[in-house]
């Protein structure tokens, strides 16, 4: 469960987050839309405390994030994160990759870790691309390793920032299949996203920004279909037109 | 306790030299410490039944050894003047050189007043007594001052940098037999009044070993250990081929 | 230890020092603009496919590299003459300093190239601007922003090389210190009078090089 | 008048080889004890602690603003006023871990500095703690960016340590000086001392333009 | 007009061209898509010649581009070239950009470069971005004010390399709607894309790449609905599912 309550954030004068309330029950596939510099990657930085917030407070899994006494390794755990850029560990192959932070921060053996990792790669369909380094895997095989690196934490949450934008077009394909998969098994998902096939499949509602404000949100087929606000419509209409 | 007390307790004499300057110290062909003032100081070191340690810097390192404590002693070619005496204490002078004059032999200077005109360059060891020796006598001229040993000098005069210099003769003398025979000549009339101190320095709470030092030459003077190291150093040169 | 600093001395010694300084900023004023020439045209010929050009260079680039200034010092001194060309100490440290920090901006010079990146030079390409427009408009501009603040680095490291000038009988900073300290025999203040001044002139090329590495270096904005 | 020269060299080069031996232990032992500072170092100066960060700045600042030379005497002579007092070989691997290390920490510093910032943001992202992304995920990473200049700065600090002899540590330099000091042929000696430089110089900078080729791809 | 003749191409080892032979008139827009490494831009790099061929020919106006006599700077001043990452001269503003190479190539006086310049600018309608440096702009702007620099060549014939591939989706558009009124206009196009939409709207023709060969070529209706290999299908089905 996350949970922004009045969440205000500012890079020097721009005010990216405006006053925040927002309300992510367990279980809950959100897609995030609004155009470039609206603050959504921001939004969900804050979420594991990529980025401070100035005002308010985000609660996930009874914990307050910005809290100095909270405990970031036990927070980040629960928490996968999915970059648009994959950023997996260049100088490590994809298994490596993978078992880092179990090893790491859960402190189990190497053996259990690698059985973990055989086990994500496997459900990303890449069992046999353990030992590849990320250089040798093309992009939607680096974004794959990297979900599969996220989930060997066994988070309750995955937050994804634009995980398909950085892809070719054929390999859009492959990724979402993987994300709607883990939608499926009921997974708390925050997605950033422009991908409205995957919105109106799986996502539980789709969120509007605009600079820094949460403008409208709605389940997909309304929000896509039957915008209500105008500046929602002008951004469908554009990401549609081409 | 004194600064004497502090050596004997230690059981080592620091001295600190440049082994740039033959024949009083220098490094000789097995890589050994050797020259005149070596001796002398070895001498020092035996009488006071301790080890001799020599330590070997650049000029440049000379003074603050003594100064910070690293040598009791500083051995080197150096001229006692009344600015420097002002830092460090200088002993009695243990020998007088007479600076000298040399050029190459093609060269036409043959007074001083040839050499003392604003057009003539004349190299000088930088810090030593041809340093302060010519730029009292030769104000005119244009000097430069070089590191690294009396040869430096010499070499310069031989590639052309300087049309003379200024050392004291046996530093040169010493050298002379290493160039080309003939190349380079001593100007006949010395430079100065008469002839110039060399001393060692000690730190000016050192008052016990200043006169120890005094009192050693004093000895080494009478009983003729001072003239055999000054024969076989100084007047012959048969240490090349021992050294 | 700054009990007995002598700060008079030092006032007295002052005329000196500034001497020295003015001699120091002269000579590294030359010399890294005679260098940044060497520089140059050793860069251009090591990236040149000629080879009579390319492999002297390299070979000179990497002779400077592997041996102390000193000796290269001594070596011009001493040498040259035997070759029957006598050229005076301030020049002959001058052309040392030449010859060894332009081997050094050759090779800055060099990466700067490198780093513009490979699409700006097509994009060049593709207009028609030939091999000199490319480098005159498109890649020497932007190597400039990523080697100004290398180049100061590498100024810096000149001014200091400066000091061993002093061996030559070069009168700048350092050997207005050593003459101060064979004189009034006061090591500590004219050593650290000279580092004193050292620093000045150390903190203005510093500054010169952040503020050259913010304002000139473009990326590429995607 | 080739011979004479010959049997010169070969009369003097045990002396030499002497002074190598001096120069490859300084060298030797000073890199080390500069990579493991230096490193350190860098790691504070690439780090978001502020005070650290300058403190480390203004230490750098001196020991590149100021001729090694300089900075030689400063440990040699007036760190005795100041309770420490060390023989010429300490002093000399002293004043070169001083140096050499804050040229190393610069390029350590801005190797860290060039791995992307996503680098560190994903390896936060999964729970590791800021020393746990420094030492898993970044500093592997970096070498490629540090290693190539920090094998020319071995060459570069090798050569520095011909400073030392200034407190007579009897390295090659020296040996070139107080040689030089007792035969005529300077230009011999000195292009002696220059090749011996080079034979221990040289291959560092193979070294280094092999590493830079090979960590560019 | 654009004639390549059996032309071969490899990389070391790799035969990225495999016997091409193609040809485009004078104001055709050809549409290239294929998997990514299919060869696609090293197909129209070839044609103003950033990459040597190893056997074939091609032919542009006349003149045959790998000839060693060919008068490169004309062929190239023909021919604008539009990359996926812009490639603007960051150190120069958009208007500097614009009159490089006029006034260095076709050595017109600067006053009559910044005239058409200024035009250009406008007919990418960005007349008031005349002096922002490309790191002011957005990647749209940045890729319309590419367009306008190749444009300012009056070249015969433009290609186009994934240009919106680098975009932001709704950034997408603004450089479509640019592209959509050049072809409209006339110019030869030669456009390596996967955006349907602009194929379908103003190709003439559409060519499937994959490793090296030339699959299949068709009218884009035919092509994107009725597919004749398995393996254009294949391709098409990918792109479209998500
Ligand atoms: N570290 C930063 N310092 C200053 N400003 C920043 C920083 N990161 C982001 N911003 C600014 O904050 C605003 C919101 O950025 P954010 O990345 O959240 O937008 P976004 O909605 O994710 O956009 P995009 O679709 O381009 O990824 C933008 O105007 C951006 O320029
Ligand atoms: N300079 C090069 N050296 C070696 N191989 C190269 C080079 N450039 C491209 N290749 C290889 O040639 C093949 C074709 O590359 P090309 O860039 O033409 O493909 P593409 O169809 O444009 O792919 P994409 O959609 O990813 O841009 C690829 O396998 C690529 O790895
Ligand atoms: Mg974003
Ligand atoms: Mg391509």
């Amino acid at each position: 469960m996350i949970e922004f309550k009045g969440v205000n954030k500012w890079f020097d004068k721009l005010h990216v987050l405006n006053q925040i309330n927002l309300m992510i029950p367990k279980g809950e596939v959100l897609v995030i839309c609004g155009p470039s510099g609206s603050g959504k990657s921001t939004l969900i930085r804050c979420i594991n405390k990529l980025e401070p917030i100035q005002k308010g407070e985000i609660i996930v899994n009874e914990m307050s994030v910005h809290k100095p006494t909270t405990n970031l390794t036990k927070l980040r755990a629960e928490i996968g994160f999915i970059f648009q850029q994959f950023h997996l560990y260049p100088h490590m192959t994809a298994l490596q990759n993978i078992m880092l932070a179990p090893v790491n921060v859960k402190k189990i053996t190497k053996v259990e870790a690698e059985k973990i990792a055989r086990q994500k790669l496997e459900r990303v369909g890449l069992s046999e691309k353990a030992d590849s380094y990320p250089a040798q895997l093309s992009g939607g095989q680096q974004q794959r390793v990297a979900i599969a690196r996220g989930l060997a934490m066994s988070p309750e949450i995955m937050l994804f920032d634009e995980p398909t934008s950085a892809l070719d077009p054929e390999m859009i394909g492959e990724v979402l299949d993987v994300m709607v998969s883990l939608a499926l098994e009921g997974i708390t998902m925050c997605v950033v996203t422009h991908e409205m096939g995957f919105a109106k499949k799986v996502a539980d509602r789709v969120l509007f920004m605009d600079e820094g404000k949460i403008i409208e949100t709605g389940k997909p087929t309304d929000f896509f279909d039957n915008p209500k606000t105008e500046r929602a419509a002008d951004f469908i209409s554009k990401i549609l037109t081409h | 306790a004194s600064n004497l007390d502090e050596i004997v307790k230690r059981g080592e004499l620091r001295v600190a030299v440049q082994s740039g300057a033959a024949p009083y110290a220098f490094v000789d062909k097995h890589g050994n410490q050797a020259g005149s003032m070596i001796d002398f100081t070895q001498g020092m070191a035996d009488a006071m039944g301790v080890k001799l340690k020599v330590l070997d810097y650049d000029w440049d390192g000379l003074i603050p050894a003594l100064l910070s404590g690293k040598a009791d002693i500083l051995a080197a070619d150096m001229t006692p003047t009344l600015k420097r005496a002002l830092k460090v204490t200088f002993t009695d002078p243990w020998i007088h050189v007479q600076p000298c004059i040399f050029t190459t032999t093609g060269a036409g200077y043959q007074t001083l007043a040839d050499v003392n005109k604003p057009e003539v360059t004349v190299g000088v060891l930088l810090g030593s007594t041809g340093e302060v020796i010519a730029k009292k006598y030769l104000p005119n001229a244009k000097i430069k001052s070089y590191k690294g040993g009396g040869r430096m000098v010499v070499q310069a005069l031989t590639a052309g940098h300087v049309d003379a210099g200024v050392n004291d003769d046996l530093a040169v003398l010493t050298v002379l037999p290493d160039f080309p025979p003939n190349s380079i000549r001593l100007l006949d009339k010395r430079l100065g009044q008469g002839k110039d101190p060399l001393a060692f320095a000690v730190r000016p709470d050192s008052v016990n070993l200043w006169q120890w030092i005094n009192l050693y030459f004093g000895t080494v003077r009478a009983n003729g250990d001072y003239a055999k190291n000054i024969a076989y150093w100084m007047d012959g040169t048969d240490w090349k081929n021992d050294h | 230890m700054l009990d007995n600093f002598n700060f008079r001395i030092i006032f007295e010694y002052l005329p000196l020092f500034l001497n020295g300084l003015k001699f120091t900023f002269l000579i590294s004023l030359v010399a890294l603009f005679l260098a940044l020439i060497t520089g140059i045209i050793a860069c251009a010929c090591r990236i040149s496919s000629i080879k009579v050009l390319k492999y002297p260079v390299i070979a000179y680039i990497e002779i400077i590299r592997s041996t102390p200034l000193l000796v290269q010092i001594y070596f011009l001194y001493f040498g040259l003459p035997t070759l029957g060309i006598r050229v005076p100490e301030i020049q002959t440290g001058i052309i040392a300093l030449m010859l060894n920090s332009g081997a050094y901006i050759a090779e800055i010079i060099r990466a700067g190239i490198n780093s513009v990146d490979q699409g700006q030079i097509e994009a060049g390409l593709s207009s028609g601007l030939n091999y000199v427009q490319r480098m005159r408009f498109i890649i020497l501009p932007q190597a400039l922003g990523v080697t100004v603040p290398p180049l100061l680095g590498q100024a810096i490291v000149l001014v200091k090389d400066t000091s061993l000038l002093s061996l030559i009988s070069v009168v700048e900073l350092t050997r207005s210190g050593q003459t101060m300290t064979s004189e009034r025999f006061m090591p500590s203040e004219a050593f650290l009078t000279v580092a004193f001044f050292y620093m000045c002139i150390y903190f203005c090329l510093k500054a010169l090089a952040d503020w050259s590495q913010r304002k000139l270096i473009f990326r590429e904005a995607y | 008048m080739m011979a004479f020269y010959f049997s010169r060299l070969v009369e003097i080069f045990p002396f030499f080889l002497t002074g190598l031996w001096m120069t490859t232990k300084v060298a030797f032992i000073s890199l080390i004890t500069c990579t493991l500072i230096g490193f350190i170092l860098g790691m504070i100066r690439a780090s978001n602690n502020v005070l650290l960060k300058r403190l480390v700045g203004i230490y750098v600042a001196f020991a590149r603003g100021t001729p090694f030379v300089v900075q030689i005497f400063i440990v040699f002579f007036i760190f005795p006023e100041w309770g420490l007092q060390l023989e010429a070989f300490p002093a000399a691997l002293l004043a070169m871990a001083i140096m050499g290390s804050a040229f190393v920490c610069e390029i350590v510093a801005s190797g860290i500095n060039s791995i992307p910032k996503g680098q560190w943001e994903s390896a936060a992202s999964s729970g590791l703690s800021k020393m746990q992304q420094l030492r898993l995920v970044i500093l592997p990473q970096s070498m490629k960016v540090i290693v190539p200049p920090l094998v020319g700065q071995y060459v570069l600090l090798i050569k520095d340590t011909s400073v030392v002899s200034v407190i007579g540590v009897m390295e090659l330099t020296r040996v070139g000086w107080v040689t030089v000091v007792r035969i005529p042929e300077g230009l011999m000696v000195f292009a002696l001392v220059g090749v011996l430089y080079f034979s221990i110089s040289y291959p560092l900078i193979l070294l280094s333009n092999y590493l830079e080729r090979r960590m560019a791809i």
